[in-house]
């Protein structure tokens, strides 16, 4: 069992939010998906206050080692997800993880007290740092906006908050200790770097959101790299994710003081990614290679 | 209810590779998978060496219907048009692949005393080969292809459907566009039920079609896939309602009254 | 021929700094090299005041498509560059552009007026942005520091003066624009990406610098974007680089508003990889392909 | 003057390959190189799929010291250790290499009245085959290995030198390291020059006892290249003079004497 910001959970891999939609799934997969769920908990897609409908096609391309996506934070929105998604969400055998989006801190208020006050969710992701819409990305680039925001909203979640850092910064350390000095419970990083791309067959940008964000084994040791910055500057437990696809990159991001392991991209490559990295992480442990009381820097 | 997927990718081998004109059809021996419906679709990627292809690409997975299942094999058909189609083309007998599925939804029967009349052409014959398959009603399959060296593809739904083909270039049956023959049937006996999967154009021109005629149409649709099972929300199409349906979950054969005009590229 | 800064140049692709040594490669590869050199002009490793021995080994890491370094920018020097390196560079069929960084205003001053004075040199590209120096990152990384670096420094130039961006920032065509604003001739972009690697074997970081920079293919739909949003925002010339492999990629960069492409990590892989990528280049112009002149934002 | 590579990479054919123990031979058909200098390597890549291994890699090209080279042929000895190697593992007759080539600074005659003694093992095998060839006069050549199945590698060089093996496991030869064998050499007669080539942990306690027994040593070091040609100053190893080397212009051979205390692992 490990401890995180209270919560107990089996093993140290959960899922990057907008990486794994538990409720289809299961219309895929069936109830074999609840018995043998791949995260330790599970992490949701970020939802905002209105419904979105998210980006015109093509939403997706494939970029050497990663891929960009332009999805646009498609969800039903904050009534919705409460009264739609959260039913379904509370039978996965996992704590659940919300994650929020708002684009005026008054948004995020009404998100955070809103998510924080429903006993079904166990913590709440605050995510600053999605490149396919202007605010997060400055929000979460900026130390000071961002300290701002979190001592807004930290008193009216209820929840442990969890930031989630956005990678396009000089400095993610100064964003995370911002974050940390208001309160934050945890940080997580990295997001998806801003990208693009263009039609190979002329005519401008690919995506039908115009740029995107890159993810995959590409962006690993950028990650490797932010999430290093960060543990040395702050106390508080860190999600780490970005390019994990084995059980050693997990591993990697351990060792570098990362407390939980989010899984992203792989999951698209493979559905029990999270329990197969949980069980190559595990194998690791025991052979004894790199522990997390390692000192990586 | 729709055929389920086991719970996560699954380690299959290549039992046999056949060239049919420009196409080439794959047998994987899938034991643990159940029989699919016509219509769904696999992830594929293969074990070994699925990247360092063209600009370092295959990264994901790719989506393909099944040509046909049973007695625990699988059958796919594809060209060579990029980076993961030509590595599932260098696939020789035992080599191994990684499967996900079946996945989303399939075509449904066409009800209300309609005939099933089957549209499309090129790379999209399998699910209706499937679908034909699956009527065992012998449909009638109207099948437009490029060239010669193409419409040899027909072969892998003759069995199953009385395939009429038209050929861009004159090569083969009708000289011209499936739409001028599907056009032409519809006039002749619009009480039918139009199931179609191909090319972006010629789907458009089929829902298009069926629209002028008020004839339903269940489309086979296509687009950039990450995941296959909900997960990416990366596989929309734009609905008239003004929302989007993510194909691998809600299709990919969706009903063409729900669907917006379809863009005519790749896209 | 292109123009580009009042240099006339064959075709659009140069090299990126640190990423091909002529004088080492004419020892490798002969004379052969001064026939068919591969770049249309030549652009010499960063320069600093004193000589700098690098980092420790190992400096290398292979990521997933491609490699992270931690150089340390080592050198023999102003003096030894002007006096040992610069005949010899002399002898290139090409323009030469000379590389150079300091950690002060002042340092930085004293390279630009002693580069800028020698005939031998047509350009000089101001690297504030290496990964590997402490300093290098700062300035480039914030818009006001680096307006102050290039006014102090502009006059003293005689040159073009191309200023090189970091990608590790928030706002890259904020810091153009202020490098823009006060004189800089032209910019160039991407350097490499901030990252990381562990020894696989346990023990800490690979790299004997520490942290380590990013470049090859994985940044490329990084750098275009990056280059996108500094196009749509100054009107100087751009040097473009990130990932480029093949003509497409050059051609990609182009379309969103570079005047030249830089090729980099792709070199180690080919050394003619300047030629090869210029003959594709000039083949799809040939073929009507997407042109500089499309809008691809 | 050292052979100098023709500007840039070339493509070349795969003739043939041979397995020598735990190790494997390829032969390379080079017709437009010059003759290599023992001790210079080439910097090898396939043409097709490099990449897309382990952790999506290999993406750089890979350094290799020539085994031997004539005709039109060159011949290269490796072990699967990664996924570079591992690449070139699969390559069959016909398949194709971009090489670069040759590169870098090979050994140096003893002059002076010394003998030429090789000391070395493992894939080090390679330059010192090289060397006792263009030397010619079958030098004694000390060659330490893991165990009997990679001291089959020694019959690589057995036509060239007169070959001493220990093994790590005493299944050959002598039982013990192969820098016993040297100590007990160097004691007998000091008036050579060593060559040498191993693994790192063997190269350094070379370079210990030949500094020891004041014996000069020209040791083919390893470092991770990028570029093989003085391009990325990635492939450096410290000298006593405080500074650094670029193995693949400067080296990969070098004077034992310059060198700082090697590093025992890969590093
Ligand atoms: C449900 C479904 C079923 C399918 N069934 C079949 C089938 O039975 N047989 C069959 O042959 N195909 C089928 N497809 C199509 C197949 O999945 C795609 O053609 C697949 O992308 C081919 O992969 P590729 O790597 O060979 O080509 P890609 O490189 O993926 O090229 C295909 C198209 O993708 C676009 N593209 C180019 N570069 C990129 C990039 N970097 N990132 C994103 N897009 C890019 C271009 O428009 C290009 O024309 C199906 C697709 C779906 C969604
Ligand atoms: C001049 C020269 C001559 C050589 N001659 C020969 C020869 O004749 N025969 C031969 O077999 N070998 C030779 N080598 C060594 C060979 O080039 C390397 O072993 C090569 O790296 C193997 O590639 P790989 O992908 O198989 O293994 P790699 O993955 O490159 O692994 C090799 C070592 O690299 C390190 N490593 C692991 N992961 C990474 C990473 N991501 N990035 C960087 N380093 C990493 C580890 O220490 C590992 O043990 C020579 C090297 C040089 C420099
Ligand atoms: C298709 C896709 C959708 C994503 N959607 C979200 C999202 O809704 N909210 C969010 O905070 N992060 C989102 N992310 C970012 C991931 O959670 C993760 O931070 C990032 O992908 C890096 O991890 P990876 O390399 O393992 O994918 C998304 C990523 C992808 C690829
Ligand atoms: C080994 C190596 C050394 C480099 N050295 C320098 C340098 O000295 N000065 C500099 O401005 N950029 C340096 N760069 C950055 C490159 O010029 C280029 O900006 C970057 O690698 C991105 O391009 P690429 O992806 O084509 O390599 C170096 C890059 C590499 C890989
Ligand atoms: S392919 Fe990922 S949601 Fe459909
Ligand atoms: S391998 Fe690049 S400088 Fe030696």
């Amino acid at each position: 069992m490990i401890d995180f910001c209270g919560l107990q959970l089996d093993h140290p891999i959960v899922n990057g939010s907008g990486t794994f939609d538990a409720i289809a799934a299961r219309r895929a997969f069936g109830d074999a998906l609840l018995a043998d769920f791949p995260f330790s908990a599970f992490v949701s897609k970020t939802i905002t206050l209105a419904p979105r409908a998210g980006n015109p096609p093509p939403r997706l391309w494939e970029a050497p080692a990663g891929m960009i996506n332009s999805i646009g934070l498609p969800n039903r929105g904050l009534q919705g997800y409460l009264e739609h998604d959260l039913p379904q969400l509370a039978e996965l055998p996992v704590a659940l993880i919300t994650n929020v989006m708002g684009s005026t801190v008054d948004e995020v208020a009404q998100l955070v007290e809103a998510v924080g006050a429903r006993d079904e969710v166990a913590a709440i992701e605050l995510n600053v740092s999605c490149p396919n819409v202007e605010t997060g990305l400055d929000i979460g680039a900026d130390p000071l906006s961002l300290a701002a925001l979190v001592r807004a909203v930290r008193p009216l979640a209820r929840k442990p908050l969890i930031v989630k850092l956005t990678p396009n910064t000089a400095d993610v350390a100064a964003v995370a200790v911002a974050a940390e000095s208001e309160g934050a419970d945890a940080v997580s990083l990295v997001n998806t770097l801003r990208a693009m791309a263009l039609d190979p067959h002329g005519g401008g940008a690919w995506l039908g959101g115009g740029a995107g964000g890159l993810s995959g084994p590409a962006i690993r040791n950028v990650a490797l790299a932010q999430v290093a910055a960060v543990a040395r500057r702050v106390s508080i437990p860190i999600i780490a994710m970005g390019g994990v696809a084995a059980g050693s990159h997990a591993n990697d991001l351990l060792c570098v003081g990362a407390a939980l392991v989010a899984v992203g991209t792989e999951n698209f490559r493979d559905p029990c990614a999270g329990s197969r990295i949980a069980a190559e992480l595990k194998s690791l442990q025991i052979a004894g290679s790199p522990s997390s009381s390692m000192n990586a820097s | 209810m729709r055929p389920i997927a086991p719970l996560g990718r699954r380690r299959v081998a290549v039992t046999a590779v056949d060239d049919v004109g420009a196409y080439r059809v794959l047998r994987v021996a899938d034991r643990s998978g159940p029989l699919p419906a016509a219509g769904q679709f696999y992830m594929l990627a293969t074990v070994q060496r699925w990247g360092g292809g063209g600009d370092e690409r295959p990264y994901l997975p790719r989506a393909f219907s099944f040509l046909s299942a049973g007695d625990g094999e699988l059958r796919f058909m594809f060209e060579d048009v990029g980076p993961g189609t030509h590595r599932l083309g260098e696939l020789v007998a035992g080599d191994e692949l990684w499967i996900t599925g079946p996945l989303g939804a399939g075509f449904r029967p066409p009800g209300d005393h309609r005939r099933a009349l089957l549209a499309g052409g090129g790379i999209g014959i399998p699910p209706l080969a499937a679908w034909a398959s699956e009527l065992g009603s012998r449909p009638l399959a109207l099948l437009g292809f490029r060239d010669g060296e193409h419409a040899a593809g027909a072969a892998l739904i003759e069995d199953q459907a009385r395939v009429r083909v038209a050929t861009d270039d004159g090569s083969l049956g009708h000289h011209g566009l499936v739409t001028e023959l599907l056009a032409a049937e519809l006039a002749r006996d619009g009480r039918c039920v139009v199931y179609s999967c191909g090319p972006p154009r010629m789907l458009e021109a089929v829902r298009a079609l069926c629209a002028e005629h008020d004839v339903p149409a269940q489309l086979a649709l296509e687009a950039g896939m990450a995941c296959g099972f909900g997960a990416c929300y990366g596989c929309v199409v734009a609905l008239r309602d003004g929302g989007y349906a993510r194909l691998c979950v809600d299709g990919p054969v969706l009903d063409a009254e729900r669907l917006q005009p379809l863009a005519e590229d790749a896209h």
